[in-house]
């Protein structure tokens, strides 16, 4: 069987609007500096890399090849993994992989984009089907619009609903040194901010930012040498159910992102996700998504995620703080995202979150989404694995 | 290393063009054949690698295209862009980790669907090295001029790659340019890019390519002759074209160290039986015949004269016709693990090597062999 | 060690496009003939699970069972999610600002199951509902383009 | 009757801007005003790089010392593109080389003009041929001529 395995550093850039002063390649470079820094590592030490994008975000083929003077992985085995949204989480899932086969030790896994240096909506929209999608698709914020739409037609939510979880995840910001957006925010500000595509508004949606994330992934032979508080990856799940936008189910909860938690639970033994959970780093594109999907987690009932929310449930003193780290909405270099989450699920877990810490979170999941409504999802505890 | 062992293959047949077939249809073509190969069916199958590349295929995300077609549905699904090889080796990883018994892998790509100078012009440096106009063709030929000249590798040498692998894949039904010619003939092609001719490259090619790999206690149970994973290495080299001598194949001796150390191989000129290597131009198979020790440097040329790479030498090299003959990015190197395990399997029918018990195959990746992934196979 | 802010920070810009010739496939080729010569949505349906996709593509995932059976379903259907753009963003397909506003939705037609996207007459969002029925309009000239259907219009009695 | 089969013929335009960064615009400014060429060496491996790095790829340490190498140099290897292809800055045909200048330690990708095609020999010294007005990037040298 595999070997255990742990995250035992992480760095990210600071991450802005537009970093204009570095290229791509040395962004990246300040992430791996950092997240070697923090596991107290060297580049020699790594035995392989792992790293992921989007090519027409910055058009860039051969992300891997290109970034090597960055990603640490001169004269390794380098590998690189995309899978759109859901980058981020994929490169996490690939870089557990690569240590649990035992091939590799130590293995650093790497996220970055720098959506400065194009369109954003005009490259995500070359993500949907040339003649049957592209025509009408106005990317990430429309596609997020109409089925925002849907939850508000089913559920019964509103605008001002879903604006709490932009308030709520901009309000964690400001904690945390590494976010991009790190004003606190109103309801009001959010309902009164410019209309992008109906229902959502600018304080709906994720930024568009210029950052990288890169994580060290360890054997538990390393692990024990390099930390005394590794973060353990106990499970990982991927369901990529859909080819297009219009085929997926949206009848109930979100089915990848469900399926895939379910999966992960029934592995590792939980039962009572909400309080067997301390803390979630969960991928939420816009505030509806990141509403109503909280159902999708397994805490609640379907649709009883709005009365959690408004509880206080999810904030940073409730039973299960979601994105103590500002989450997607204040921070959103999208093919570091997902790992973002990861990283700052292992963070949570291993005591090192700083002023953004939940106190004595032993266990986070973290989750991804992207591509055609797919998701990722990953379980990190201080406990190691039996 | 526990055993790993793949257990079926499916291939298209590689063409200059599939217009009337998507990615998806290629796709299912592929898993469809590699499944009945395997004598199992999509419900054996409990994760899924698809390999596909972004700017080939013209779309971001250009796995969603064959979610359906590859099977994934309801399962743990990954997408690695890069050469097939690089693919097969996340699928075999997925499956040492314990969490998984059986990982397919399906490649895909339509060359004719995309403009290869602007794709590949994509791959080079975009503040330094594309506005002087580089793609795959005119980078590699800056590589083989260096190494050309400083081994004294010849042009004739080269061209003898072409007549080999365009002969060898005239017993290929999968092959795409299979062709009796002499080195006059390629020395005769029209010039491309010094010393690159139209002869000594490979073609634009549409299709896929899909493998199952599975544990041993799977792969005893399946109606195919298992061919065992032995060795698997690959490593990179910088990226600047000026950063590196493109003569030396760095990351290949890396990646081919570890791949031999796996297999307990010392001699691979002797241990080997049959190799399938990413000839993308007729001087790469010379290159990376030295990078892989074959040969010592600089005497690959002797090496392909002696005729011992020929389908009746010691080591025969690209018993398919190799990339030259076929060449669909990304599918193009787990083809080549496709075709030594039909050798291994001993199922090469015109183009079996007499009694193949180990094999090598091997893919690259980035401008001119950035990156190398080598594979050793055993029946 | 540089001198900070000596330097203008520079960029390098590219304005190259990347043509592509997309193969519809057996499948969409079909639904963009029905669109073009005879005003019809077909969709494929499964033999298994007998969920009928539009458009029609080969496999269904689910089942993962190749599909060869066209079925035609309505140019009707009901709204099922919308939304009016009124951002502003480059169209990839042109390099140009796409016109906004514009509505499109996710119509689920009668005969079908799963959705199929197009663009919306309307782009008064106070004017649209989920759950409003709705109708393809064809183009007079009809060449094999998406936009052989002009758009879908609300039908109001 | 053959079924048709259709190809769209789409295309992705999307702009691209990419940030040079501080090490490379100071590279470009000093190319375009001053016509110099400056590199940095990595203090533990005393490599010279070219274009600027900021940081050792091998070594991973930053990179601080700044120092000018070039102008002339020798040609490493070349080729002559023969085929047209939108990508290329000049018609075809049209040479292009790796030119590893005086003092440095790794090459520059460049076009080689100034000579007839067929007298173009690796190893042949070559020296910049500079634009009159430089935009800021590679072409504000226009090829590498015989030295």
């Amino acid at each position: 069987m595999g070997q255990r395995v742990a995250i035992v550093g992480t760095g990210q850039t600071y991450h802005r609007s537009s970093r204009k002063d570095v290229n791509g390649v040395e962004l990246i470079q300040e992430a791996t500096a950092r997240a070697l820094e923090d596991a107290g590592l060297t580049r020699k030490d790594i035995d392989a890399v792992v790293i992921g994008n989007m090519d027409h975000f910055e058009g860039i083929n051969y992300v891997d090849m290109w970034s090597i003077d960055g990603n640490g992985g001169l004269h390794k085995p380098i590998m690189k993994v995309t899978t759109g949204g859901t980058t981020g989480t994929t490169v996490a899932i690939a870089a557990f992989y690569h240590v649990a086969s035992g091939l590799f030790d130590t293995v650093l896994a790497i996220g970055w984009e720098k959506n400065s240096e194009s369109d954003t909506t005009a490259a995500i929209i070359t993500c949907a089907d040339p003649f049957w999608e592209r025509p009408t698709f106005g990317g990430a914020i429309a596609g997020l619009a109409t089925g925002a739409l849907g939850y508000m037609h089913r559920y019964g939510i509103t605008e001002r609903d879903a604006a709490l979880i932009s308030v709520r995840d901009r309000k964690n910001a400001v904690k945390n040194p590494y976010a991009h957006l790190r004003e606190e925010i109103t309801v009001e500000d959010v309902l009164n901010s410019p209309m992008l595509a109906y229902p959502i508004k600018l304080l709906d949606i994720c930024p568009r930012t210029d950052g990288a994330c890169a994580v060290v992934f360890a054997s538990e032979e390393k692990a024990k040498h390099l930390t005394d508080r590794p973060a353990w990856i106990h499970q990982v799940s991927t369901r990529h159910n859909y080819t297009f936008f219009t085929d997926v189910d949206r009848s109930g909860r979100m089915p990848t992102l469900y399926e895939a938690c379910m999966e992960v639970y029934r592995n590792a033994g939980i039962k009572d996700p909400l309080h067997e959970l301390d803390v979630v780093e969960m991928y939420t594109p816009s505030s509806f998504a990141g509403l109503v999907w909280i159902d999708a987690l397994g805490v609640c009932d379907e649709g009883e995620a709005v009365k959690l929310v408004s509880d206080g449930v999810t904030e940073m003193d409730g039973e299960l703080p979601i994105n103590p780290s500002g989450g997607v909405i204040s921070t959103n270099c999208i093919g570091a995202t997902g790992l973002i989450r990861v990283a700052e699920a292992a963070m949570q877990v291993s005591g090192k979150a700083g002023e953004h810490q939940v106190p004595g979170a032993k266990t986070a999941l973290a989750t991804g989404f992207g591509g055609c409504h797919w998701s990722d999802v990953l379980l990190i505890s201080s406990r190691k694995p039996s | 290393m526990e055993r790993v062992a793949i257990i079926g293959i499916g291939q298209t047949k590689y063409e200059r063009s599939k217009r009337g077939e998507t990615f998806a249809d290629l796709v299912f073509e592929v898993v469809t054949k590699a499944l009945e190969d395997a004598g199992i069916g999509i419900e054996d199958i409990d994760n899924v690698v698809t390999v596909s590349n972004d700017f080939w295929d013209g779309r971001t995300i250009s796995s969603m295209a064959v979610t359906d077609a590859c099977g994934a549905y309801g399962k743990n699904v990954s997408t690695v862009e890069g050469d097939g090889t690089f693919g097969a080796f996340y699928g075999l990883m997925r499956i040492l980790s314990g969490s998984f018994r059986s990982t397919l892998v399906v490649a895909h790509c339509k060359g004719s669907e995309g403009s290869n100078h602007l794709i590949t012009n994509a791959m080079f440096n975009p503040i330094y090295e594309r506005i002087i106009g580089l793609d795959s063709i005119s980078s590699s030929a800056l590589q083989a001029r260096r190494y050309m000249e400083k081994y004294g590798v010849t042009e004739e040498q080269c061209a003898l790659v072409s007549v080999k692998n365009h002969r060898n894949a005239l017993k290929n039904p999968f092959a795409q340019i299979a062709m009796d010619i002499t080195v006059q003939d390629v020395m005769r092609s029209t010039m491309l890019s010094d010393p690159i001719k139209l002869l000594d490259a490979s073609p634009i090619s549409d299709g896929a390519c899909a493998i199952i790999l599975a544990k041993e206690e799977m792969a005893k149970k399946v109606a195919t002759k298992p061919v065992w994973v032995k060795g698997i290495g690959h490593s990179a080299d910088a990226y600047n074209l000026g950063d590196r001598d493109l003569a030396e194949p760095e990351a290949l001796i890396r990646a081919a160290k570890k791949a031999y150390q796996m297999a307990g191989i010392q001699e691979p000129f002797r241990e080997i039986d049959v190799a399938e290597i990413y000839d993308a131009f007729s001087y790469q198979e010379l290159l990376w015949s030295e990078g892989l020790g074959f040969c010592e440097r600089g005497e690959a040329g002797g090496l392909i004269e002696s005729g011992a790479t020929d389908m009746g030498g010691d080591l025969p090299i690209n018993p398919s016709g190799g990339v030259i003959s076929a060449h669909p990015v990304l599918v193009a190197g787990l083809a080549r693990i496709a075709e030594i395990t039909i050798q291994l399997r001993g199922d090469g029918n015109g183009r079996q090597v007499d009694g193949a018990k180990v094999g090598l195959a091997h893919g690259i990746n980035g401008p001119c062999g950035q990156a190398h992934c080598v594979w050793i196979l055993e029946k | 060690m540089m001198p900070k802010g000596k330097y203008p920070l520079l960029t390098v810009r590219s304005e190259i496009e990347q043509p592509y010739n997309y193969s519809l496939g057996r499948y969409g080729s079909k639904l963009l003939k029905e669109l073009r010569d005879n005003k019809r949505i077909v969709g494929i349906k499964c033999p298994r699970c007998g969920h009928v996709y539009v458009p029609p593509r080969q496999v269904c995932g689910k089942c993962f069972v190749k599909m060869d059976e066209f079925v035609e379903v309505s140019s009707r259907g009901v709204l099922d999610s919308f939304t009016v753009v009124y951002f502003s963003f480059l169209d990839p397909e042109t390099g140009e600002k796409r016109p906004v506003p514009y509505g499109y939705g996710r119509i689920k037609l009668h005969g079908a199951d799963s959705e199929f996207l197009h663009f919306l007459e309307e782009s008064d969002i106070d004017k649209l509902k989920i759950g409003l029925p709705v109708e393809a309009v064809f183009r007079e000239n009809r060449t094999g383009s998406f936009k052989d259907i002009k758009y879908f219009r609300v039908i109001r009695e | 009757m053959v079924e048709e089969e259709i190809v769209y013929q789409g295309r992705i335009k999307v702009p691209y801007t990419w940030s040079v960064g501080e090490y490379g615009s100071r590279f470009f400014y000093e190319l375009k005003e001053n016509k110099k060429f400056w590199a940095t060496r990595c203090p533990k491996c005393k490599k010279v790089f070219i274009p600027p790095r900021k940081t050792c790829p091998d070594c991973f340490v930053p990179i601080e010392e700044w120092l000018e190498v070039g102008p002339d140099g020798s040609l490493v290897t070349f080729t002559i593109i023969r085929y047209s292809a939108q990508v290329h800055p000049v018609p075809a045909p049209l040479a292009v080389g790796i030119i590893l200048l005086d003092g440095a330690d790794t090459g520059l990708v460049h076009l080689i003009g100034g000579v007839e095609l067929e007298e173009i020999r690796s190893g042949m010294r070559v020296r910049p041929v500079f634009r009159e007005q430089g935009k800021g990037n590679l072409l504000d040298i226009s090829y590498f001529e015989p030295a």
